[in-house]
């Protein structure tokens, strides 16, 4: 590939966002700061789906992929809002650790 | 009546039905009913044993049908020389544990339906000659024990039930994967005992030590054998007496019945090998190590459960001496041992019926107030010395005549307990029934009907096996010697016995 | 001996008393409610003398058949059948079981019509009949049994008897704790006994004839000859051996006599049949029964002659300083078994067998004596509390001295006939010692009976008043018997004079063809025949006889002598040991007993506390395994979710939770084990 | 064959059915003003699912939509397994109080949607397909769980099983995408072509793509470490739901691994066992997992007090010994995983059906509450519910007896040794609180604090049928191992 940009740099990119995903996803305290990190996740794989069909022989298969992946993720996110939304309406905050009824 | 075998472990599962389907108001006639079913279970067993071909050792009263034919597991009842004579005192003992179990007043319908469960369990484990169908009675059995020890028990009942279930389950869960092992790398798969006992040369020598030594664990937990006794004190002392009297009187049987049925028949190999450490060296220990702990023991019923885990250690012994004598004596002393121990549990449960207590110090000078039950028990007691001219008389001498022959010294042990067995069961009776009579007892009623009811066959059968051992040894030498050879045709073992 | 006779008596003979035991048992509280004591003893006493009239007619049936003929075998059924070993209930009647027969039924049976005089008063009068009926059954299998587990049989079955009527007022502790005492004695002895059995079983196994049964053993004995056995004897010696040990235990012979002087706290009619007259003469019928095996290890002989000579001796010692009047007879009969079994020791066996009836006679005249006197005296025991008696008891009296003549072994006393030739035969057979030995015993025996007759009968009452006041002789059913046995301890020895005087010996060779095997032969024959030496010796032994008399006679009768000053020597010490028995039974229980309970109570401990402890532990480690896996979650995962959020929420109470509720954790949680298994993955691969 | 979309049609019946059932449910609880019989209409719709089910033939094997879906005896399989469950759900839902409170028209529609999602599950034949059902059942699992809309657990439940699974499905599909990198294809069969091809696989890719996809279906049957989620969503979940995502749920999971790990990437031996990728050691981690799960879960069901968590935590310890048949690699251990997945599916019903009977009455789900149970009116209930524990123990007579036999004798088969021991011991541990219920129910004396039970032959004649089949099927089980043998066919054909 030369100096060019290739399937690598798309993976390396991948990479990272899934990671950045990941921290995030570890360390926000706040539900809808989870599902953003969430949301870094699935695009990362997004990432890597177009960056496999681009590159590799593959048919259309890789960007179907994706925008399910897309569109899944909005529905994730209406569902979480959703619930995120009754716990706040409960119980006036959304910070997870707060809501600890559980685990007897 | 070609479904003898059938019938005999099922009439007491009817029973169950019959007292389970009783309305609350007509409980009292449970108690009926479980005698019923255990009488003609006896009868039955009686029936088997006056039309059991001695002569022979094939399997007699043989059922064989298909259960689980992709699996090869079939329902195969069948009785030999060896099991007959357990399922006479299986039948015998729950007879009489029916009648020692009137005194129970709570949910009796649960009690008898739970009772006559068990009895089913035990009826199976000894008919049962396809593996499979052993397994599950043997399991079977655990649960009724559990709830009959946990709700009808004493004081510590929770702890003692858990005890008892965790630990046959350890040990049943090991013959669980000993069998599968038989099953999948015997020369056919097959739960078919009598087929696996033929293939048994098929097994390599190190899997047949692996397997006979998990199935040794398994059985030797029921003995129960040193050192994996300590829940029969536990279950004992806390089980009611009727079920205390099925423990010491069938269960611990269970035991050794597997070893030979199962470590002897299918693994002789590794039986010839290993049965001098396992059952000869641990047998003797637990002769000894029992006397000597019966000893020190307070509670009456703790003593008795010691002196059950010595008598036991004859058994083991007399497996391990490989010569007729030593094994038709094994056998012969699990069936004397049945009844003796029998009648000692219904002793101790007489007088923890009046007393409520069973502290030997707290007692003496009994035989002024209750003197038919002293003699009674005066008359257990040399049962379990094995005084010549009773049961266990002929059964020790025979395992340690035998015992002898093979290991000198550790018969000399065997031997030198009928000392410390009398001497504990001496100083015992002298404590509770002679000298000075302890005037907090007076006014306890003599022995009841019904308890001698329950004790008076027993000690007949005792004296009679005492004069004429024949009538049960009949049963069992044509087979025990058949199994006896097939062992000592295998290769010994390489380790020097201990002479 | 190889084809004998069948006969079906025997079994009546021996069933006989069993009936009797049977009923009395069963119905015997019942009947003597409704029909009195008198149906008890018309039972009790009438099986025991049927048998013996059976035992008589057998007997003379016996005595008209040639002597090799005279085996009699009544077969009932098989016994056991297994493995090899083919045992019968059968009973072997022969000379030497005929004699022991006679012996058990007719002094027992007197002994039974002595009892219903003696325990007229006992309200459990049927339960003693019960015993003493099951002990002559147990007595005539003992002797009877064809093979030695039959006999085992009657071994321990006289033993439980024993125990029995040694407790029978069990309200009293410590007669119970004599019962146990002798059991678990008897027990000791049993081992080495039933051991001996099971090698003799083997070994003739081995020489391709197991059997036990004892005619048979006779026939094969021979191939063991040069057997070896174990602990470098040879089997015959190692067997023979260990069934000495066994006698030692029933016959009370040392180590083991222990127990009969404590047997003493039976009623007095048992001391008499039970631990005088019979059972304990078991071991030396033993021996005698099993010669032609004794006479094979000659080891085994010479232990038995020089165990019996020490008892005989040690025994006597230590009646001297008895005060108890049945005390001194317990001493005195340990001391008799002592004669008996160096005679079957040095190979007499005859001789042996002959004291041993003599013995039966007249020390259970001497037994029932004192009984009659302990009755006369209201339970009193204590010889320094009698005296004079002669006056008021004059035929126990009478009895009682012809029974002392006779155990003292003056001629022409039934004593005299047996001792004096166990004595004889000891030298004879070149047994110097034992013969010493037996000579000094027969002296001190002299001294301590009549010290006893002296301090009974003769000097002035020491009782209290109520006492002399009811001092009377015995009821007509003790006289009788008192009376008979008197007169056999008088002339129960003229069935075999001593050779010097006359060769007179009916009983000797009746006795015969049972001591016909080669090696029996062999010993008997050897030895010094000497008719002249045997008078001298006879001499020897007669003069030390007197001697002990005037001893006894001056400290005791006429007192010119103090015993005081012979107690006092040596500062009394001696005195003192004599008077405790040489601290024997302390010894055990310091040595044996003690050890043995506190072993047993730190087994107990061990099998509670650390055995159990193991299964508890595993139990334990499981809980632990919950414990930590819960650790686990709360300090691991969630301990990072602190971490990261102590700046937000206070940590609160969540430490101490099993599954903590904090989302963060659970994803640390995968993230942490998707990490770790990489990790692995990476290691294996490196 | 490869059917087209109409011809696919044809096998497709019951999900069919199920969606318009699901349609009919929306609109009829718009159109009627009472609701009480839309539960009916639910067990009907299940009910005729569960028909067709019964009635489709299994001899043809097919390819559906394109390669999206398979159609083989496998799918058969759990397809019937999860309507069974659902029907269990669904019977358990109109005799739940909690649910009652409910909004029954959306509520039933989501159940059975979920059901739907579940078959499909079942039968992707396709990495994209086993993403879209995967996510499916997830989405409306989450709503199931905070159906109880003022519930504070119920909700806290929802949105951790939320979080949790989002993640989870996130970490699968990038896993996945490495996948369809390097085989360049999504479709099962290709996937298995391209990496059994011979040349150079990059190893390490794989694995780490592998262990990626595992926490995606790991999650879904609450396998360790990916089990953390469970005992909250159980407990927080009403327990119609609970039951089934215990039942349903782990089965669809179980059916998508096997699907994924077996046909997928592996290649079946003429012996019968399983051939994995060289160099790529996924059965050792998954034998490492098995056990981790049976004994952690375990362990940590050991100190539980609350029977929904207890439950919750034997379900985890449950899926570990359901593993054991995954990781001996042949088709004895898959058949005796499918054989187990039913007899878990009776047993495991049983239990929650009670708990709930119990919870309905006394409105307590705590083990406090069931205290002498046996002698206060509840023998039946808790005889069944000891029926229940003690085949969940593996004790014999019971079909988890049998269940655990055959696993057992996949391992020992496969020379598994270490493993049966660790299996039997953990099945030893494991009685001592399965007991501990039982123990409360009939050895311990009530307060008399604790209430009665009053019985309702709606719940009790599901018990019972439980209860019976538990026994039935511990002493005659041939159809059902039949059955398992039947569905033992993976469709790979071109």
């Amino acid at each position: 590939m030369g100096g060019g940009i290739g399937l690598n740099h798309f993976l390396l990119l991948s990479l990272i966002i899934f990671s950045l995903g990941m921290v995030c996803v570890l360390t926000r305290r706040n539900a809808i700061g989870i599902l953003m990190g969430v949301e870094l996740i699935l695009n990362s794989a997004n990432i890597n789906y177009l960056a496999f069909a681009h590159y590799g022989g593959a048919k259309y298969d890789g960007q179907v992929f994706a925008i399910f992946v897309i569109m899944l993720a909005a529905a994730e996110a209406v569902i979480g809002l959703a619930v995120v939304l009754a716990i706040y309406q409960n119980f006036k905050t959304i910070d997870v650790d707060a809501t600890e009824t559980l685990s007897g | 009546m070609n479904h003898a075998l059938t019938l005999i472990t099922f009439i007491p599962i009817a029973g169950m039905v019959v007292v389970l389907a009783l309305p609350q108001a007509m409980k009292d006639i449970c108690k009926w009913i479980a005698a019923a079913a255990t009488a003609v279970q006896l009868l039955i067993a009686i029936w088997l044993y006056r039309s059991f071909d001695t002569a022979t050792t094939a399997i007699q009263f043989a059922e064989k049908h298909d259960w689980i034919p992709s699996y090869h597991i079939t329902y195969f009842m069948g009785v030999d020389g060896i099991s007959i004579s357990m399922v006479l005192l299986t039948a015998l003992i729950c007879f009489i544990s029916v009648f020692a179990s009137f005194s129970i007043t709570r949910a009796e319908k649960a009690y008898y339906a739970l009772l006559l469960m068990l009895d089913a369990g035990m009826m199976g484990v000894f008919v049962s000659l396809d593996f499979f169908l052993f397994y599950i009675f043997w399991e079977v059995m655990l649960l009724p024990m559990y709830f009959l020890i946990g709700i009808w028990g004493g004081p510590r009942r929770e702890y003692a039930a858990i005890k008892f279930f965790l630990y046959t389950l350890l040990g049943s869960v090991l013959i669980l994967l000993a069998m599968l092992g038989l099953y999948y790398y015997g020369a056919q798969s097959t739960f078919d005992m009598t087929v696996l006992a033929s293939n048994a040369s098929h097994y390599s020598t190190t899997f047949q030590r692996i397997v006979w030594i998990a199935l040794f664990i398994g059985f030797a937990i029921k003995i129960p054998a040193f050192p994996f006794h300590t829940w029969l004190p536990d279950a004992h002392v806390e089980a009611p007496t009727a079920i205390s009297v099925i423990l010491a009187g069938v269960l611990l049987k269970m035991g050794t019945y597997g070893i030979l049925r199962v470590n002897f028949a299918i693994l002789p190999e590794a039986t010839h090998q290993l049965a001098w450490l396992f059952l000869g060296v641990i047998g003797t220990i637990n002769i000894v190590y029992g006397a000597m702990c019966a000893m020190a023991q307070t509670d009456y019923k703790k003593l008795i459960a010691y002196s059950s885990i010595s008598h036991m250690g004859y058994v083991m012994l007399g497996c391990a001496s490989f010569t007729a004598a030593g094994i038709n004596g094994a056998v012969l002393q699990m069936f004397n041992h049945g009844t003796v121990t029998a009648m000692l549990f219904i002793l101790v449960g007489v007088i923890y019926d009046r007393a409520h207590h069973r502290e030997i110090a707290g007692f003496g000078g009994l035989a002024q107030q209750m003197p038919l039950y002293a003699g009674m028990t005066g008359f257990a007691f040399f049962a379990g010395m094995g005084l010549p001219g009773m049961s266990a008389f002929i059964s020790e001498v025979l395992v340690l005549i035998g015992a002898w022959q093979t290991h000198p010294l550790m018969t000399v042990f065997g031997a030198a307990t009928a000392i410390l067995t009398a001497g504990y069961l001496l100083w015992t009776y002298q404590r509770i029934y002679l000298g000075p009579f302890n005037e907090k007892y007076a006014g306890y009623a003599d022995l009841t009907f019904r308890e001698a009811f329950t004790l008076v066959p027993l000690a007949i059968i005792v004296l009679i096996l005492g004069v004429y051992p024949h009538a049960v040894l009949g049963l069992l030498n044509t087979s025990l010697v058949h199994l006896n050879q097939i062992v000592l045709s295998t290769p010994g073992p390489a380790v020097a016995l201990l002479h | 001996m190889d084809h004998p006779v069948s006969i079906t008596v025997a079994r009546y003979i021996v069933l006989l008393p069993l009936i009797g035991a049977t009923i009395n048992f069963l119905a015997g509280s019942w009947l003597q409610k409704t029909f009195g004591k008198r149906a008890i003893s018309f039972v009790g006493c009438g099986v025991v003398v049927l048998a013996f009239i059976l035992a008589v007619r057998t007997f003379f049936a016996m005595l008209a058949m040639a002597p090799e003929n005279r085996f009699l075998l009544d077969d009932l059924w098989r016994w056991i059948d297994v493995g090899g070993l083919n045992l019968e209930v059968a009973f072997w009647l022969d000379p030497l079981s005929m004699v022991m027969t006679l012996i058990i039924t007719g002094i027992g049976g007197l002994i039974h019509i002595y009892s219903t005089g003696y325990m007229h008063d006992d309200e459990s009068y049927w339960r003693f009949f019960g015993w003493l009926n099951l002990f002559t059954f147990a007595m005539l299998v003992l002797v009877l049994g064809d093979n030695l587990w039959l006999m085992f049989v009657g071994w321990e079955g006289v033993g439980l008897c024993s125990f029995a009527l040694i407790g029978f007022w069990y309200k009293v502790l410590a007669n119970t704790t004599a019962g146990n005492k002798a059991f678990i004695v008897n027990r000791v002895g049993d081992w080495a006994f039933v051991i001996a059995l099971y090698s003799l079983f083997m070994a003739l196994g081995n020489v391709g004839h197991p059997t036990l049964v004892t005619r048979e053993i006779a026939k094969y004995a021979p191939l063991l000859a040069g057997m070896p056995g174990y602990l470098g004897m040879t089997m015959v010696t190692f067997v023979t051996l260990l069934m000495f040990a066994g006698a030692t235990g029933k016959s009370a012979q040392i180590p083991l006599y222990v127990w009969l002087p404590d047997a003493m706290a039976g009623p007095t009619p048992v001391s008499a049949l039970i631990h005088a007259a019979t059972m304990v003469t078991a071991g030396i019928y033993m021996v005698a029964r099993l010669n032609f095996l004794f006479s094979m290890a000659p080891a085994t002989m010479t232990v038995v002659a020089v165990v019996g000579g020490l008892t005989a001796l040690f025994a006597a010692t230590v009646g001297i300083a008895q005060n108890d009047i049945k005390k001194v007879l317990a001493y005195s009969t340990v001391s008799q078994l002592g004669y008996m079994f160096a005679a079957v020791g040095v190979g007499a066996y005859a001789a042996g067998v002959f004291h041993l009836m003599t013995h039966a006679f007249f020390k259970a005249c001497l037994f029932l004596g004192s009984g009659s006197v302990i009755h006369a005296m209201g339970g009193e025991q204590d010889m320094r509390k009698m005296g004079a008696l002669r006056h008021k008891m004059p035929i126990t009296f009478i009895t009682f001295l012809a029974a002392t003549l006779a155990i003292s072994g003056v001629p022409p006393f039934a004593g005299f006939m047996s001792k004096d030739e166990i004595i004889w035969q000891a030298f004879a057979h070149g047994h110097t010692v034992v013969w010493a030995l037996l000579l000094i015993g027969a002296a001190i025996t002299v001294f301590y009976m009549f010290r006893q007759v002296y301090m009974t009968f003769f000097g002035e009452f020491r009782g209290t008043h109520e006492q002399e006041h009811h001092l009377h002789e015995s009821p007509p059913s003790m006289a009788y018997v008192l009376i008979v046995l008197g007169a056999l301890s008088v002339v129960g020895g003229l069935v075999k004079i001593p050779d010097f005087i006359a060769t007179y010996k009916p009983f000797e060779e009746f006795l015969e063809p049972v001591f016909a095997s080669g090696p029996t032969r062999a010993v008997m024959e050897a030895g010094i025949h000497s008719h002249s030496l045997e008078a001298a010796f006879g001499f020897v032994t007669f003069t030390m006889v007197v001697l002990g008399w005037l001893a006894a006679d001056f400290m005791y009768r006429q007192q010119t002598v103090d015993p005081e000053r012979f107690s006092q020597a040596f500062g009394g010490v001696v005195y003192e040991w004599v008077l405790n028995k040489y601290y024997v039974d302390e010894l055990y229980d310091f040595a044996v007993v003690r050890p043995y309970q506190a072993s047993c109570r730190a087994l107990a401990w061990i099998d509670a506390n650390i055995i159990d402890g193991i299964v508890n532990l595993a139990a334990a480690l499981t809980v632990l395994g919950a414990w930590l896996s819960g650790l686990f979650d709360a300090y691991i995962v969630d301990g990072l979710v602190n971490a990261a959020s102590l700046v937000t929420l206070d940590v609160g109470g969540r430490l101490r939770r099993l599954q903590t509720g904090s989302i963060n954790g659970y994803l640390y949680g995968i993230l942490a084990a998707v990490m770790v298994i990489l990790l692995v993955r990476a290691m294996l691969h490196a | 064959m490869d059917l087209g979309n109409y011809a696919s049609l044809a096998h497709f019946l019951p999900e069919l059915l199920l969606s318009a059932g699901i349609l009919v449910l929306i609109i009829v609880d718009l159109l009627v003003a009472n609701k009480s019989h839309l539960g009916d209409l639910a067990l009907i719709i299940t009910a005729g699912a569960l028909l067709l089910i019964a009635l489709t033939p299994v001899t043809a094997n097919a390819w559906l939509f394109h390669r999206m879906l398979v159609f083989d005896g496998f799918a058969m399989f759990f397809r019937a397994l999860i309507a069974l469950a659902a029907l269990v759900a669904v019977w358990m839902s109109m005799g739940s109080e909690e649910v009652r409170g409910c909004d029954q028209g959306e509520y039933y529609a989501i159940l059975l949607a979920s059901t739907l999602a579940m078959f499909l599950m079942a039968e992707s034949a396709n990495l994209l397909m086993a993403y879209l059902s995967l996510e499916f059942v997830s989405l409306t699992s989450y709503i199931l769980t905070g159906f109880l809309r003022h519930n504070r657990r119920s909700l806290e439940a929802a949105l951790k099983y939320l979080i949790y699974g989002g993640v989870a499905s996130g970490t699968m599909i990038y896993g996945m995408s490495w996948i369809f990198g390097i085989s360049g294809s999504l479709d099962f069969t290709v996937i298995n072509k391209a990496l059994t091809a011979p040349g150079a696989l990059p190893v390490l890719a794989v694995f780490i793509a592998l262990v990626l996809i595992l926490a995606g279906m790991g999650y879904k049957v609450a396998s360790v470490p990916f089990h953390m989620w469970a005992p909250d969503v159980y407990t927080g979940a009403p327990i119609p739901i609970t039951t089934f995502l215990a039942i349903g749920s782990k089965a669809a999971g179980f059916a998508l691994l096997t699907r994924f790990f077996f046909p997928a990437i592996s290649s079946l031996t003429a012996s019968g066992s399983w051939q994995a990728l060289k160099g790529v050691d996924w059965p050792q981690l998954l034998l490492v997992i098995c056990v981790i799960t049976m004994t952690l879960g375990n362990l940590a069901a050991l100190q539980q007090t609350n029977m929904k968590r207890l439950l919750a935590y034997s379900s985890v310890a449950q899926a570990g010994y359901a593993l054991m048949g995954f990781v001996v690699l042949s088709n004895d251990g898959i058949r005796a995983m499918l054989f187990y997945l039913f007899a878990y599916y009776v047993m495991d019903a049983g239990a929650f059906l009670v708990v709930m009977i119990v919870a309905n009455n006394t409105g307590r789900e705590d083990i406090g509450a069931y205290r002498g149970l046996a002698w206060r009116g509840g023998i039946v209930p808790a005889v069944a519910l000891s029926i229940f524990l003690l085949s969940l123990t593996g004790i014999p007579l019971t079909v988890g007896f049998i269940g655990k036999f055959y696993l057992f004798a996949a391992v020992i088969r496969g020379q598994f040794y270490v493993l049966a021991v660790v299996g039997v011991i953990n099945s030893v541990v494991s009685l001592y609180y399965y007991m501990r219920p039982i123990k409360t129910m009939f050895l311990d004396t009530p307060n008399g604090d604790e209430g009665t039970l009053a019985a309702d032959t709606w719940n009790y004649g599901l018990m019972s049928v439980l209860a019976c089949a538990t026994i039935a099927l511990g002493i005659y089980w041939a159809p059902i191992i039949a059955f398992a043998n039947r569905s033992l066919n993976f469709f790979l054909g071109a």
